[in-house]
């Protein structure tokens, strides 16, 4: 038995085991609360003046997923307009200093 | 309503140089519009420029001629004062003429 | 076949084929598939050159003849197209006798773009602004005494702006 | 796209460290030292051109770009828009007063003093701004400020102070000055997923390509406005340029003619005094 099968042999059941629990799948409650989260940052975005059009689109998209039913994905689109939003309030925090170095002096 | 033709004709020497800019979509077919449609073919087909009732330039247009279509050539035996008559027609049969004096 | 025999068994075949129609047409049989008369002989659109794809295609519709490059046709375009939905294009030569200008874009869902009938009188030299899908091989024609001749440059053509 | 994110987030973390570093001068707005260096900037970075050449923008970078242009200017597309906007303008409003009454001159070559800063109002107020409040003080509807309308009206009142250098004034009056830093801000301000600036491309790329197009000098960019885009193949105000840039940048846009936006003008007109006027201009 070579070390390569021998590790195989090892990770063989590892695989068979985590197979075994199923993933829960998103509900509706999962989505409603991540959409929340994500709308609530791209809110203190705009209250920034600095929302960007990919976080809307990421909100549309997850929206649309869950009217189809298709929580894993809309959970995934909130998630990650989530994520846009709080970068688009980090680049409008960071960029109240930042913009001074840029000026024509 | 105004002309849809802007014409410029200037005669130097026995010369004219003749400029048209027509005001029209040309719209080609190939383009959709903000609800993802495919806005329908709407082009100038041919423009005829006649002096003294003899045709001095024909121009055939298809879908590649640029919105508000411009076009500039010159041609002998018109002289100051003289009348160029410009017609369009389109593919939808829509029409416009002018009349302008050549300078 | 070098150049000349080209030009002269073009002749030949346009000559034979003319003798051909006429004598057809004096048999009144010339219904059958009748022979595309040149739309640049007459002044009704070229609605068949127009419909071609291809450049060759339209030519052939437009004409009836295949073009040769020639230096004494000066096609003037931009190197990098400014926007594909305003392209200045102008064309103009030293040929004589011309009775015909044409301008078609290769790569265009139809090549033909636009077609000039110049009159006895008329300057064999034409500007006009078009549209290009892509980047692609714009030609001008010019017939003169009868035969075609050509130019060709490319004119690169993408979108312009930083994404969106 | 979560790979995306991360890049943009570790770029804005360098950015601030970098520019963390030099410290920056006192907070007193100067705006007359920061035409000054604006367009001492310019004129160092392209000596070959004049003053007035920079008003032509991505035509004056490039010598292909500039012939295309000048055949174009032969007949250009904006005269259709100019022809409207004279008819527009001197067509009386239902109560039979007209613009003329509205403006200065009756609105003839007064484009190069605007935007202006309102004492009263303590507010910048732009030209179309203005247009649209002489259209409601006399029972008009406002026109949008991103269609025809207000392009062609623009495009005449620019037509009329071709030539005329801009001068736009700034009063002793903390909030003009006010007015006039908070323009700069947004000038210089990244945003959008792209997390570009005005400045990033007009700044420190002028005469680049982006794409097919030539970036233009931030120096003399509104000089030409409105401006007919063969990209839009119609008319363009500022309002629509700066809503435009904003979603290209994947910025959200604001409302046209909000305050950053009349501050924004208010910066890049001042800056540019000097420069004749030239719009209506044709653009790519």
């Amino acid at each position: 038995m070579t070390i390569f099968s021998r590790k195989l042999t090892v990770t063989l059941p590892l695989f068979t085991m985590l197979a075994a629990t199923p993933v829960l799948a998103a509900t509706d409650t999962d989505f409603k609360a991540a959409y929340a989260a994500a709308d609530a940052a791209n809110k203190e975005a705009g209250a920034l003046r600095n929302q960007w059009t990919v976080t809307a689109t990421a909100l549309t998209n997850a929206k649309k997923a869950a009217d189809a039913g298709d929580f894993d994905k809309a959970v995934a689109a909130a998630k990650e307009a989530e994520a846009l939003a709080k970068a688009s309030v980090f680049q409008a925090k960071s960029e109240k200093e930042a913009w001074k170095a840029e000026v024509i002096h | 309503m105004a002309s849809t033709i802007r014409v410029r004709a200037t005669a130097n020497g026995d010369t004219t140089e003749v400029q048209a800019l027509i005001q029209h979509p040309m719209d080609s077919g190939f383009v959709k519009d903000a609800k993802g449609d495919l806005i329908p073919p709407h082009f100038i087909q041919q423009v005829t420029f006649e002096v003294n009732g003899k045709a001095v330039f024909v121009a055939d247009w298809g879908t590649a001629v640029s919105k508000d279509p411009y076009v500039k050539f010159s041609f002998k035996g018109g002289n100051k004062g003289d009348d160029l008559k410009i017609s369009w027609v389109d593919n939808k049969g829509e029409s416009d003429t002018t009349t302008a004096k050549i300078a | 076949m070098t150049p000349i025999d080209h030009q002269f068994s073009a002749t030949r075949r346009l000559v034979l084929k003319g003798v051909g129609v006429v004598a057809l047409a004096g048999l009144g049989v010339l219904r059958f598939g009748a022979m595309p008369a040149f739309a640049a002989a007459n002044d009704k659109w070229p609605e068949e050159a127009f419909k071609q794809k291809g450049a060759p295609e339209a030519i052939k519709a437009l004409y009836g003849k295949t073009a040769e490059v020639s230096d004494k046709v000066k096609l003037d375009a931009p190197e990098i197209a400014e926007n594909g939905a305003v392209v200045p294009i102008s064309v103009t030569t030293t040929l004589t006798d011309v009775t015909s200008i044409s301008f078609l874009v290769a790569d265009n869902p139809n090549a033909l773009a636009a077609s000039y009938i110049i009159p006895a009188g008329t300057m064999p030299s034409v500007a006009n602004r078009i549209k290009m899908a892509k980047t692609s091989n714009v030609t001008a024609i010019v017939e003169a005494g009868g035969k075609l001749y050509s130019a060709t440059k490319e004119v690169k053509v993408t979108v312009g702006g930083c994404g969106g | 796209m979560r790979t995306a994110i991360q890049i943009i987030l570790t770029a804005l973390a360098l950015v601030t460290v970098a520019s963390g570093a030099p410290a920056h001068a006192a907070d007193s707005v100067d705006p007359v030292a920061d035409a000054n260096a604006f367009q001492k900037y310019f004129t160092a970075k392209f000596p070959k051109l004049k003053l007035s050449d920079f008003v032509n923008g991505p035509y004056s970078m490039n010598e292909d770009m500039h012939r295309q242009w000048v055949e174009k200017e032969e007949f250009p597309p904006y005269d259709f828009a100019l022809d409207a906007g004279k008819e527009m303008f001197e067509k009386p409003f239902k109560n039979g007063k007209s613009y003329a009454d509205c403006f200065a001159n009756g609105g003839i070559g007064v484009r190069q003093n605007y935007p202006y800063f309102d004492e009263k109002e303590g507010k910048v107020v732009t030209l179309e701004l203005a247009l649209n409040r002489c259209r409601e003080a006399n029972g008009e509807a406002p026109f949008s400020y991103v269609k025809d309308d207000m392009a062609s009206l623009t495009a005449y009142m620019a037509f009329t102070s071709r030539g005329k250098p801009f001068d736009i004034k700034i009063p002793n009056d903390p909030r003009a000055l006010a007015a006039f830093e908070n323009g700069k801000e947004y000038f210089y301000t990244r945003r959008g997923q792209l997390n570009f600036s005005c400045a990033s491309c007009h700044v420190q790329n002028p005469g680049q390509r982006i794409r097919a197009e030539i970036l233009a000098p931030a120096l003399g960019i509104l000089n030409a406005m409105p401006i007919y885009r063969s990209e839009w193949g119609g008319m363009g105000t500022i309002s629509r340029r700066f809503v435009t840039c904003n979603t290209q940048t994947r910025g959200v846009p604001l409302e046209p003619q909000s305050d950053e936006y009349r501050d924004l003008e208010y910066y890049l007109s001042y800056v540019s005094n000097g420069l004749p006027i030239s719009g209506p201009g044709a653009r790519p």
